[in-house]
C-alpha cells in the first residue's frame, strides 16, 4: 500500500469524530463501544505505519493535496513519529476501554468526540512537518484538553480548565509570535526548509524567535515554572484523560520542543538556549518531586511525579548530544507505559472507592490486589529500580548528563529522585501494610490492561534491547537534522 | 476629475465631518441618553455620506463600475436600517439596566406608563430608574 | 390585513432576496445569476415565514411609489436632524432639555412601526426608547413647552403631532 | 545451556519469584532453600577452575555490555555470601510465613552475589540497586519509618556511586572495571582527571560504600533496619549484604588505588586515601561498640555490634598493607559466619519467646540447649576468643595495624574488643542464665530448619578457627603472594605467630575442668534478679540496674555529653526540614491563583528578554 | 525606527498581558487574552505586508508582483478562528465557575492548590 | 500599586525585547519565498484568483482542516460543559417590536449574504469562516430578539457532523483518485473551470470546501450561542 | 484624492474621541454606545479603503464587518437589559 495512506492517521479520527453526532441516537453504550472500535482501528493503522517505517528504514512523507513541500504541508512520519503515533493510538485504545467504565458523566457523545480529537491533536503534533501546522495541531490538542479537563463540570474541574486555558493561551500566543518572526525572516514555514536556512538567519530574530517558540512549547511541555496548570488539570480531568495527558499529550509538546530545537541547531544562540533549558528542566524535576512529597491526593501526587519525569526527559533533550536524545526518547516510551498504567490503576481505584485521597488506598493490597500490584509495579519502576523499564532510561539520562559535564544537574536530579522514592514507598506501605479490607470485584478488562502494561514494564526491564533499539532509531530521527532535511523532498522554492 | 467624482468626494467629506460631530457629541453630552441623541444620528448620516459618496466617486474613476454603486447602496441601506435599531436597543438597555436620566430631565412618561401597567397587572416588580445604577460610576 | 398565502410570501421573499443578490453582485454573468437564484430559493425557503406576512401585496405599485417618495422626504428630515445635532454639540452652552415623552401611532403593521421608530430615531432630537402596542416612548433632547403639560392626553397629542405624525402619512400607505 | 555465572546470580531470584507466585506452604520453603543452595553448589563446582583461571561471561543488554567474572577474589566473596544465604534460607523456613519475604530475601541474595561477580559498573550498579531495593522491601513490611531511613541513605549512596560512575565514564569512556583500571592507572601520570574530580569521585564512592557498610556517620539506618525485619533475613542482611560495602572499598583500591595515591599522596607515611578509610573504620568500631553496649533490645545490640564489626573490615583495608587486606578479607568471612550465627540465634529466641528485651528474658539455656551452644560459639568467636574464626581474623588485623605503625588504630581494635566482651557477657548472662521469668516456662527448642541453619554457620566458625590456614592459604592466592605464612593450624606474620591447634588443646582441657567444677562443685543460690539493693536502699525504677535492665547505665551517664549528639537525630531533623520546606514550596508556588501562575510566565519571558538584551 | 504597525501589535500584546497580570476578574483576564491574540494577529499580518502592494487577490488588474504575501493572511484567518474557539471554551468554563463558586474573582477561585 | 508598577516594568522590557526581534524583520520589505511562489502559480495551479483562499483551502488545506476541527472542538466542548439534562432560555423580556421586526427583515438578507461570502471565497476576501460567522449572526439576532426562539440544535449537530465528514471524504477521494490526501481532484484531474478563472464556477474544490466550512461554521457558532444563552432547569 | 488626509484625520479624531468614551465610561452602556459608533465609523473607513486601493472586494469585507458588529452590539445591549 502507498505510504500516502498514512494520512488515514489523521483522517480516521477526524471522520469518526464528525460521525458521532449521527450515531448518538444509538445510546451511550454504543458511543463508548464505537470509541473503542475507532481507537482499535487507529492502533491498527499506526501499527501498519510503524511496521512500514521500521522495515523500510525510511520515513513516510505525506504530502497533503499533492503539493510538494515547502509549497504544501507535509507530514514527516519518521522513526520517532511512527513510534509515538503508535503509542498515542495504543494508549488511546486502552483508555477508550477504560472509559467504558470510567465515564458516567453526560454527554458521552461529546466526550467521545473530544477524546478522538485529543488523540488526533497529539498525532498531528508528532507527525507534522510544518511549523504553523504544528501550532494548529497544538491548539487542537490544547482546546480539546481544556474541554476534557472541565468535562466533569465540577467547580474544581472548571477551575483547573481555566488555569490551563489562561496559561495555554499565553503560551500559544507567544509561540505564534515566534512563528511570525521566523516566517518573517525566512519566508517559509516548512520545518525542513527552516532547518536548511536557519544558519543564515538574522541573529537577533533567530534568538528571539527560538526563545519564544521554546517558551510557548514549554508551557505545554510542563516545564517549571510554566507548569502550574498541570497538577490541577491532571487531578480534575476524568481518569482516562489524565492518563492520556501524561502518556502522550505532554510528550507531544516536549517532542515538538525538541524537534524544533534540533532543527534550529544552526542558530547562533542555540547553546545558550540549551543551557537555559537544562536549568529549567532540573528545576522542574526538583520542584515537582518536592511538591509530591506530602501530597495527600494520590492522583495529584502521581501528576507531580509525571511532571518530574517530563523534566528528566527535557533535561536529556537539552543536553544536545546523540546519547541524550536517545535516552530521552527511551524514557518517553517507558514513562508513557508506566504512567499510563499508574493513572489507569489509580483512576480505577479512585472511581471504585470514591476518591483518590490517600486514605482510600489503605489496605488496597487486600481489597483490590490487581490494582495494588499495578500501582506497585508502576511505583517501583518510576523510582528506577532495576529489572523495571525506567531503570534503563534513567541511568542513560544520568550518564548522558554527566558526559556533557552537568554534574550539578545530575546531582540535583538524583537528589530529587530520592524524594520520589520516599513518597512512592510510603504509598506502597499504605497500600500493602496499612488498613484492612475485604476483596472487592475488579473489572476484568481493566485488570487485564493493568496486567498487560505491568508485563510490558517488566519485560522491557528484563529485556530492554528491543525497546532500546527502537528508541535509538527514533532518537537518531530527531538528532540527525541533515537526514531530516534530506528526507523531505523540498522542491527548491527560493533556493 | 469629473462631476461624479466631485459629488462623491463632497459626500465623503460631509460624511467624515459628521463622524467627527458624532464623536464630539459622545464627549460633550452629559449622560448616556443625550450622548446617543447626538452620536447615533451623526454617525449614521456620516456613514451614508461616506459610503454612497464612495459609490458615486468610484463611478467617476477609470476603475469604477456600477457594482461599486450597488454594493455601497446595499451597505448604506443596511446601516440605515440597523443603526437606529442598535440605538434603540442600547437606549432601552440603558434605561432597563437602571441608568438614571440626566438630572436636568423634565419628564419621564415611560416610567409612569410602566408603573400604571404594573399596577394594572398587579405585578409588583417594576424596574424604575430611581434604583441605584448597577454600573454607574465605576472606575 | 390578514396573512397572505404561503406561496405569495415565499415568492415575495425570493424576489426581494434575488434583487439584493443582483445589487450585491452587480453582474449579469449567468453563473452568478443562476447561482443567486438558487440561493435565493433556498434561503427564502427557510426564512419566508418570519420575513413577511403580507407577501406579494407589498409590491402594490402605490406602496412602491410612496416608498420611493418617502426616501427624499426622510433624508431631508434626517439632514435637518443632524444640523440640529451639530448645533447642540457645537453650541458652547449645550442647550438641552431632555425627557421621555409619550406618543401614539395610527400604524398597525409591525414593519410600519419599525420604520416609524427608526425614522424617529434618526430625526431631530428623538430616540425611540420603547414601543408598546401603539404607544411610543421617545427620549427627546428638547421637550417643547406645549408637551410639558400635566394632562396625559394633551401631552400625547402634542408629542405625537411633533414626532410621529410627520412620518405617518407616508408610512400608513407603504406599510398599512 | 545457560551460563553458570548467570545461574549463580539469578537462581535465587528465579526461585524467589516462583515461590512468591505459587505461594504454597511447604513448597515455597522447599523452592526457596533449593534456590538458595544453587549458588553455593555451583561455586563449589567451579572452585578448581577458579584456582587456575577466571570464568567470564558477558552479555549486551540495552546497549550496555554487562560483564561477570569469577576469579579468586569474587569467588571468595560470592561463596561467603552464598554460605550465609543458604543458612538464611533454612532459617526463614522456620521464621517466615510469607511468600513476600521469600521473594525479596532471595532477590537480595541475587543482588549481593551479582554485585560480587560484576566486572562493569552497569551490572554492578544494577545489582547493587536490586540488592538495596530487595532488602528495603524486607524492612518496609515491618516498619515504614526505619525502612525509609534505610532506603533514603542507601539511595543517596547508590546515586553518589552513579555520579561517580558517570564522571569516570565521561573521563574514560568506559564502564568496565578493566578498562577503567587501566585508564586510571595511565591517568595517574597523565593527570587529565583533575584533583578536584578525583577527590569528588573518591568522596562519592566513599559515601556509596560507606552507607552500605554502615560506616559512621552513615550507619544510622543499620540498627533499625537490622531489627525491623525477619531475623533470619538479618543473618544475610548483616552477614552478607553489608559486605558489599566492604567489597566496594576493595574495588576502590583495585580501580583507582594508584590514581588516588598519585593525586592525594601520603600522610605520615600512609596512603592518604587509605588512611581516611582506616579512620572511618576505627571510629565506626568504637562508636558502634559503645552504642551496642547501651542497648536494651537484643536486636539493637547485635545491630550495633554488626556495624562495629564491619568497621574492623574497613579498618583493616585502610591499613593499606597486604596483611591488612588479608585480615580484612578473613574478617569478611568470620564476621559473616559469627554474626550470621548470632542473628539466627536471635531469630530462634524471638521465635520461641516472642520477646526482644533483655529484661524479659533469662535462664533459657536449659530450655534451648542447642541454640545456647550455638550462641556460645558465636559469642566466643565475636569476642575474639581463640580458637574460633573471629580471633584469627582479628589477630591478623591487629598484627597489620601494629606493623603499619598505627597505634591509635590498634587501640581502637583493643577498645572495640573490650566493649564487645562487655556486651556479649550481658547477652550471655541475661538471656541464657539466671532466673527464668515465669512466662518463659513453656519455651521449647527452636525448630529443626533453624537448627540446621545455625549448624551451617557454626561449623565454619569452628573449622576456620581451628584451622585458619585453610583461609589464609586461599587469601594468599587472592593477594598473589605469601602474605600470611604458616600451615593449616599456624599463622605466621612478620611480627608474630598464632598456633590455633595449641590453643584448642588448651581450651578443651580447660573446659573439661570447668565442667567438672560445675557438675560437682558450687551450688547456685536462687534470688530474684530484680530484688537488688543499693547501699541498703531499695533502688527506684529509674535507677534499677540489673544485668537485664540498664546494666550499663553508668556508662551511658558518663557518655552523656557525647550521646547528646546523635547522627540519627541530625538526619531526622534534616529530613523533617526537607519535608517542611517541600510543603512551603508547594503551598507558595502552586498557590491556586491563576494570576500568580500567569506571573510565572511573565517572569520567564522577562528572563528571556533580559537574557536577550544583556 | 519601528513601524507603527509593529508598535501597535506589540502594544496590544502588552496591554492584553497586562490585563491578565493585573485584573482580578476572570472575564477581564479573558478579555486580556483576546486582546493579546488580536495583537499577535496584527503582528502576523504586518510581518507579511509589503510596502506599496495590494491584497493578494489577482483580479482588478493586480498581478503577482503587485500583491502582498498571502501566507500570513491565511495564517491569521486560522489564528482568529482558533482564538474564537479558545474564547468560547473559556467563557463556558467561566460560566461553570460562576455557577459553582458564585464569584469570578481569581483570588477566590483557588480550591485546587498545593 | 506595586503590582501594577511591576507589571508595567516587566511588560515594557518584554516589549522592548520583542521590538528588538522585530527590528530584524523590517516592516514592508519583500522577503517572500514560498509566498511569491503562490502568487506566481496560484491561478494555474488552483484556479483561484484570491491567493489567500488558495493558500487556505488548497496549498495549506491541512491547516484549514485543523482549523475546522478547532471550531468543532469548541462547539463540542461548549456543548459538553454546558450540557444539562434540561435547559431553557434564560431571557426574561422579549425584545421590543423594533428589534423583533428588524430581525425578521434582516435575517433572510444576512443569511443570503453569508452564502454569498462563502460561495465567492475563491474570488473575494471572504470564505467559509466569515460566511459561516455571518450566518451564525442571523441566528444570534433571532436569539436576541425572541425569548422563545431555539435553533433545531439536534439537526444542527447532525449537519455539523455530516459536513465535517464530507470535508474529510472530499480529502479521501483525493487520496483515492490522485494518491494524496486533500488532493484537488476537481481542478487537477477534471480541470473544471479552467476556462472560467475569475468567474463563479472555478477554483477547483475551493467553493465546495468553503460551502462545507460555511455550513459547518454557521451551525457550530449557532450551537455555541444556543448553549450559552440557556441554563439548567430542574425537571 | 486630495482630501484623503482630511478624511483620515477626521476619522482618526472621531475614533480617538470614541476610544476615550470606551475607556472613560462611566456606565457600560456608555462604552457600548461608543463601540457602536466606532464600528460604524470603521465600516465607513473600510469602504474608503476600498476606494483608495481601488479594490471593490473590500466592500464585502465592510458589509461582513457591519453585520457582525451589529450582531455584537445587539447581543450586548440585550444582555444589559436582561434579555439574554
Ligand atoms: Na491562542
Ligand atoms: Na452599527
Amino acid at each position: 500500500m502507498n505510504g500516502q495512506y498514512a494520512s488515514l492517521l489523521i483522517a480516521l479520527p477526524l471522520i469518526s469524530a464528525f460521525f458521532v453526532p449521527l450515531i448518538k441516537g444509538a445510546g451511550k453504550k454504543a458511543v463508548k463501544y464505537y470509541l473503542v472500535l475507532i481507537t482499535a482501528l487507529q492502533t491498527g493503522i499506526a501499527a501498519w505505519v510503524f511496521q512500514q517505517v521500521y522495515t523500510s528504514g525510511k520515513p513516510i512523507i505525506v504530502m497533503a493535496g499533492a503539493w510538494r513541500p515547502p509549497v504544501g504541508i507535509n507530514l514527516y512520519i519518521g522513526h520517532f513519529a511512527a513510534l509515538f503515533v503508535f503509542i498515542v493510538a495504543l494508549v488511546s485504545f486502552l483508555m477508550a476501554v477504560f472509559s467504558v467504565r470510567a465515564i458516567q458523566v453526560e454527554p458521552i457523545d461529546k466526550y467521545a468526540m473530544l477524546f478522538l480529537l485529543l488523540m488526533l491533536g497529539a498525532t498531528g503534533m508528532i507527525a507534522t512537518g510544518d511549523i504553523f501546522n504544528l501550532f494548529v495541531f497544538m491548539e487542537i490538542t490544547a482546546i480539546s484538553a481544556y474541554a476534557l479537563t472541565a468535562y466533569n463540570k465540577t467547580g474544581e474541574a472548571a477551575e483547573a480548565s481555566l488555569k490551563y486555558i489562561v496559561l495555554g493561551g499565553i503560551g500559544s500566543s507567544f509561540f505564534l509570535i515566534g512563528i511570525a518572526l521566523i516566517y518573517g525572516s525566512l519566508g517559509t514555514l516548512n520545518m525542513a526548509q527552516i532547518a536548511q536556512l536557519a544558519g543564515g538567519m538574522n541573529a537577533t530574530v533567530a534568538q528571539v524567535g527560538l526563545a519564544l517558540i521554546v517558551f510557548g512549547l514549554a508551557v505545554e511541555a510542563e516545564l517549571f515554572p510554566l507548569n502550574a496548570w498541570a497538577p490541577d488539570a491532571y487531578q480534575a480531568a476524568p481518569h482516562p484523560i489524565t492518563a492520556m495527558f501524561s502518556a502522550f499529550v505532554v510528550k507531544a509538546g516536549i517532542y515538538a520542543m525538541a524537534r524544533l530545537l534540533y532543527l534550529m541547531q544552526a542558530v547562533g544562540s542555540w547553546h545558550s538556549v540549551l543551557k537555559l533549558l537544562v536549568v529549567l528542566a532540573t528545576l522542574t524535576v526538583i520542584v515537582a518531586e518536592l511538591a509530591a512529597l506530602r501530597q495527600k491526593n494520590v492522583k495529584r501526587m502521581i501528576a507531580y511525579s509525571s511532571i518530574a519525569q517530563i523534566g528528566l526527559i527535557a533535561l536529556a533533550f537539552a543536553l544536545g548530544t546523540q546519547s541524550g536524545v536517545d535516552a530521552a526518547v527511551f524514557h518517553m516510551v517507558n514513562h508513557a507505559i508506566v504512567k499510563g498504567m499508574l493513572f489507569l490503576a489509580v483512576g480505577y481505584v479512585a472511581m471504585s472507592l470514591g476518591g483518590a485521597e490517600l486514605e482510600n488506598f489503605r489496605g488496597l493490597g487486600k481489597r483490590m490486589p490487581l490494582m495494588a500490584f499495578g500501582i506497585s509495579v508502576g511505583a517501583v519502576a518510576t523510582v528506577g529500580i532495576p529489572l523495571f523499564n525506567i531503570f534503563w532510561s534513567k541511568i542513560r539520562i544520568i550518564l548522558a548528563t554527566l558526559d556533557v559535564g552537568y554534574t550539578w544537574a545530575a546531582v540535583l536530579v538524583l537528589t530529587a529522585s530520592v524524594v520520589e522514592a520516599v513518597y512512592y514507598f510510603r504509598l506502597l506501605h499504605v497500600i500493602w501494610f496499612q488498613g484492612e479490607g475485604t476483596k472487592t470485584d475488579e473489572n476484568i478488562a481493566i485488570g487485564l490492561m493493568v496486567l498487560f502494561l505491568a508485563t510490558l514494564v517488566i519485560v522491557i526491564g528484563i529485556y530492554p534491547d528491543y525497546a532500546w533499539n527502537i528508541a535509538q532509531k527514533a532518537g537518531a530521527d530527531i538528532f540527525n537534522v541533515a537526514d531530516y532535511i534530506k528526507n523531505v523532498p523540498l522542491m527548491g522554492v527560493g533556493a | 476629475m469629473n462631476a461624479l467624482a466631485a459629488v462623491g468626494e463632497a459626500l465623503v467629506l460631509i460624511g467624515t465631518f459628521f463622524y467627527f460631530l458624532s464623536a464630539l457629541g459622545l464627549i460633550r453630552m452629559p449622560d448616556v441618553y443625550n450622548r446617543m441623541q447626538t452620536a447615533t444620528k451623526s454617525a449614521t448620516l456620516g456613514s451614508l455620506g461616506v459610503i454612497v459618496g464612495v459609490g458615486i466617486w468610484a463611478l467617476g474613476t477609470d476603475f469604477g463600475s456600477a457594482a461599486w454603486l450597488t454594493k455601497t447602496i446595499v451597505i448604506a441601506v443596511f446601516l440605515l436600517l440597523t443603526n437606529p435599531i442598535s440605538a434603540h436597543a442600547l437606549i432601552r438597555a440603558a434605561y432597563k439596566s437602571g441608568i438614571p436620566l440626566w438630572e436636568g430631565s423634565v419628564m419621564d412618561k415611560y416610567r409612569e406608563h410602566m408603573e400604571a401597567k404594573a399596577k394594572a397587572a398587579e405585578a409588583p416588580e417594576v424596574e424604575t430608574p430611581e434604583e441605584t445604577p448597577k454600573e454607574g460610576g465605576e472606575e | 390585513m390578514g396573512e397572505a398565502s404561503k406561496i405569495s410570501r415565499y415568492l415575495y421573499t425570493v424576489i426581494v432576496l434575488f434583487l439584493i443578490w443582483l445589487l450585491l453582485t452587480a453582474s449579469l454573468d449567468p453563473q452568478e445569476l443562476g447561482f443567486g437564484l438558487i440561493l435565493s430559493l433556498i434561503v427564502a425557503a427557510f426564512t419566508y415565514e418570519i420575513f413577511t406576512t403580507s407577501g406579494l401585496a407589498n409590491l402594490h405599485p402605490k406602496r412602491v411609489a410612496y416608498a420611493i417618495a418617502y426616501v427624499p422626504y426622510f433624508l431631508w428630515a434626517m439632514i435637518m436632524a443632524n444640523l440640529d445635532v451639530a448645533y447642540r454639540v457645537l453650541h458652547p452652552k449645550r442647550p438641552i432639555r431632555p425627557g421621555i415623552v409619550h406618543c401614539k401611532t395610527v400604524l398597525n403593521s409591525d414593519v410600519g412601526k419599525l420604520a416609524l421608530a427608526n425614522s424617529i430615531t434618526l430625526t431631530p432630537g428623538t430616540i425611540t426608547l420603547d414601543v408598546d402596542d401603539d404607544n411610543y416612548f421617545i427620549h427627546w433632547i428638547w421637550v417643547p413647552d406645549e408637551a410639558l403639560t400635566e394632562k396625559e392626553e394633551e401631552h400625547v397629542k402634542a408629542a405625537s403631532a411633533n414626532i410621529t405624525a410627520p412620518f405617518e402619512k407616508f408610512l400608513k400607505v407603504i406599510f398599512g | 545451556m545457560i551460563n553458570e555465572l548467570l545461574i549463580i546470580i539469578f537462581a535465587p531470584l528465579v526461585a524467589g519469584v516462583i515461590a512468591w507466585a505459587l505461594d504454597i506452604k511447604g513448597l515455597r520453603e522447599l523452592i526457596g532453600i533449593v534456590g538458595a543452595a544453587v549458588p553455593l553448589a555451583y561455586l563449589a563446582k567451579l572452585y578448581p577452575t577458579v584456582i587456575s583461571e577466571t570464568v567470564d561471561y558477558s552479555l549486551t543488554i540495552s546497549g550496555f555490555t554487562l560483564q561477570f567474572q569469577l576469579n579468586t577474589m569474587t569467588w571468595y566473596f560470592a561463596t561467603v555470601a552464598s554460605l550465609v544465604g543458604i543458612a538464611m534460607a533454612f532459617g526463614m523456613a522456620s521464621t517466615s510465613k510469607s511468600s513476600y519475604d521469600w521473594l525479596f530475601a532471595l532477590m537480595s541474595f541475587t543482588g549481593v552475589v551479582g554485585v560480587f561477580l560484576s566486572q562493569d559498573f552497569i551490572s554492578f550498579f544494577l545489582l547493587w540497586e536490586l540488592m538495596t531495593f530487595a532488602s528495603f522491601m524486607m524492612v518496609l513490611r515491618r516498619n515504614r519509618h526505619e525502612s525509609l531511613k534505610y532506603f533514603v541513605l542507601s539511595v543517596i549512596g547508590a546515586y553518589a556511586m552513579l555520579i561517580a560512575i558517570g564522571i569516570l565514564y565521561a573521563k574514560t569512556g568506559a564502564l568496565d572495571f578493566e578498562s577503567i583500571r587501566q585508564a586510571m592507572y595511565i591517568d595517574a601520570s597523565l593527570g587529565t582527571m583533575s584533583t578536584r574530580e578525583t577527590v569528588l569521585v573518591f568522596a562519592l564512592f566513599l559515601t556509596a560504600f560507606g552507607v552500605k557498610a554502615g560506616a559512621v556517620p552513615l550507619h544510622v539506618w543499620a540498627p533499625g533496619a537490622y531489627s525491623e525485619t525477619d531475623q533470619s533475613y538479618t543473618t544475610f542482611f548483616s552477614g552478607a549484604l553489608s559486605k558489599a560495602g566492604a567489597y566496594g572499598f576493595l574495588l576502590l583500591y583495585i580501580l583507582m588505588g594508584y590514581k588516588l595515591y598519585a593525586t592525594l599522596g601520603t600522610f605520615h607515611g600512609h596512603l592518604t586515601f587509605a588512611y581516611i578509610i582506616a579512620w572511618m573504620g576505627a571510629i565506626t568500631v568504637v562508636v558502634a561498640s559503645f552504642l551496642a553496649v547501651l542497648q536494651e533490645d537484643i536486636r539493637k545490640l547485635f545491630a550495633y555490634s554488626s556495624v562495629g564489626q564491619v568497621g574492623y573490615i574497613l579498618l583493616a583495608f585502610g591499613v593499606g598493607s597486604t596483611l591488612g587486606l588479608a585480615g580484612g578479607l578473613f574478617h569478611v568471612l568470620s564476621h559473616a559466619v559469627f554474626k550470621g550465627l548470632f542473628w539466627l540465634v536471635t531469630a530462634a529466641i524471638i521465635l520461641q519467646t516472642g520477646k526482644t528485651q533483655f529484661k524479659d528474658m533469662g535462664g533459657l539455656a536449659r530450655k534451648m540447649p542447642f541454640t545456647f551452644a550455638m550462641g556460645l560459639i558465636a559469642v566466643l568467636s565475636l569476642a575474639g576468643i581463640p580458637p574460633l574464626a573471629g580471633f584469627a581474623s582479628k589477630w591478623l588485623i591487629y598484627e597489620a595495624a601494629i606493623q603499619a605503625h598505627m597505634p591509635l588504630v590498634a587501640g581502637a581494635i583493643f577498645l572495640g574488643s573490650g566493649l564487645a566482651f562487655a556486651y556479649v557477657v550481658r547477652f550471655l548472662y541475661s538471656v541464657w542464665f539466671g532466673q527464668r521469668p515465669s512466662d518463659l516456662e513453656d519455651v521449647k527448642e527452636a525448630p529443626l530448619p533453624l537448627l540446621i541453619a545455625m549448624a551451617i554457620l557454626a561449623i565454619p566458625n569452628l573449622v576456620f578457627g581451628v584451622a585458619p590456614g585453610l583461609v589464609t592459604e586461599y587469601l594468599n592466592k587472592i593477594l598473589g603472594g605469601e602474605v600470611v605464612g604458616g600451615d593449616y593450624y599456624r599463622l605466621v606474620t612478620p611480627t608474630g605467630t598464632y598456633n590455633a591447634l595449641l590453643v584448642t588443646i588448651a581450651l578443651v582441657i580447660g573446659i573439661a575442668i570447668a565442667g567438672l567444677v560445675y557438675l560437682y562443685g558450687a551450688r547456685v543460690r536462687k534470688i530474684p534478679v530484680t530484688n537488688t539493693y543499693q547501699s541498703g536502699n531499695p533502688v527506684t525504677e529509674e535507677f534499677n540496674l540489673s544485668i537485664r535492665r540498664n546494666f550499663y547505665r553508668p556508662l551511658a551517664e558518663a557518655l552523656e555529653f557525647w550521646l547528646k549528639y546523635s547522627w540519627d537525630r541530625f538526619y531526622e531533623r534534616l529530613a523533617g526540614l526537607t519535608e517542611d520546606f517541600a510543603d512551603s514550596l508547594r503551598q507558595a508556588f502552586y498557590n491556586g491563583n491563576v494570576q500568580s501562575y500567569s506571573w510565572y510566565l511573565a517572569i520567564v519571558l522577562l528572563i528571556l528578554a533580559l537574557w536577550g538584551v544583556l | 525606527m519601528i513601524s507603527v504597525y509593529y508598535f501597535g501589535a506589540i502594544s496590544l500584546i502588552l496591554i492584553g498581558l497586562y490585563a491578565v497580570l493585573v485584573k482580578k476578574n476572570v472575564l477581564k483576564m479573558l478579555i486580556g487574552l483576546s486582546i493579546m491574540e488580536t495583537g499577535v494577529n496584527l503582528l502576523l499580518v504586518s510581518v507579511g505586508y509589503i510596502s506599496g502592494r495590494s491584497a493578494p487577490i489577482l483580479s482588478e488588474g493586480i498581478g503577482p508582483n503587485q500583491a502582498v504575501d498571502p501566507i500570513p493572511q491565511a495564517l491569521v484567518l486560522t489564528a482568529i478562528v482558533i482564538g474564537v474557539a479558545t474564547t468560547a471554551m473559556a467563557l463556558s468554563v467561566a460560566m461553570i465557575i460562576y455557577e459553582r463558586y458564585g464569584t469570578l474573582n481569581v483570588e477566590e477561585i483557588r480550591r485546587l492548590r498545593g | 500599586m506595586l503590582k501594577r508598577a511591576l507589571a508595567i516594568i516587566t511588560l515594557l522590557i518584554i516589549g522592548y525585547w520583542l521590538a528588538q526581534g522585530l527590528a530584524g524583520v523590517p516592516f514592508g520589505e519583500d522577503r517572500m519565498l514560498v509566498g511569491q511562489y503562490y502568487l506566481d502559480h496560484v491561478k494555474e495551479q488552483t484556479g483561484a484568483v484570491n491567493a489567500v483562499t488558495a493558500v487556505v483551502v488548497n496549498y495549506r488545506g491541512f491547516d484549514t482542516l485543523g482549523e475546522v476541527t478547532v471550531l468543532f472542538i469548541a462547539s463540542t466542548g461548549v456543548g459538553a460543559l454546558l450540557w444539562r439534562r434540561k435547559k431553557e432560555r434564560t431571557a426574561k423580556t422579549e425584545g421590543s417590536i423594533v428589534l423583533t421586526t428588524g430581525t425578521r427583515l434582516l435575517v433572510p438578507f444576512v443569511m443570503l449574504f453569508g452564502a454569498y461570502i462563502f460561495i465567492h471565497g475563491h474570488l473575494t476576501p471572504g470564505g467559509g469562516f466569515p460566511g459561516g460567522a455571518t450566518i451564525a449572526t442571523a441566528f444570534l439576532l433571532l436569539y436576541m430578539a425572541f425569548i422563545v426562539y431555539e435553533i433545531p440544535h439536534k439537526a444542527f449537530e447532525k449537519v455539523e457532523g455530516a459536513v465535517g465528514m464530507t470535508y474529510v471524504i472530499v480529502g479521501l477521494i483525493g487520496l483515492a483518485i490522485g494518491g494524496y490526501f486533500l488532493y484537488d481532484w476537481i481542478w487537477q484531474d477534471w480541470q473544471w473551470g479552467a476556462e472560467n478563472i475569475g468567474r463563479l464556477f472555478s477554483g477547483g474544490f475551493i467553493p465546495v470546501i468553503y460551502t462545507i466550512i460555511g455550513l459547518k461554521v454557521g451551525t457550530e457558532l449557532s450551537g455555541i450561542i444556543d448553549n450559552m444563552v440557556k441554563e439548567e432547569v430542574s425537571e | 484624492m486630495i482630501g484623503i488626509n482630511i478624511y483620515l484625520a477626521l476619522i482618526a479624531i472621531a475614533t480617538l474621541l470614541s476610544m476615550y468614551r470606551v475607556f472613560r465610561g462611566p456606565t457600560t452602556v456608555d462604552r457600548l454606545v461608543a463601540v457602536d459608533i466606532m464600528t460604524t465609523i470603521t465600516a465607513g473607513l473600510m469602504v474608503l479603503f476600498a476606494l483608495y486601493y481601488q479594490r471593490m472586494i473590500f466592500l464585502d469585507v465592510a458589509l461582513v464587518y457591519a453585520i457582525l458588529a451589529f450582531g455584537g452590539v445587539i447581543a450586548f445591549a440585550r444582555y444589559m437589559e436582561g434579555g439574554l
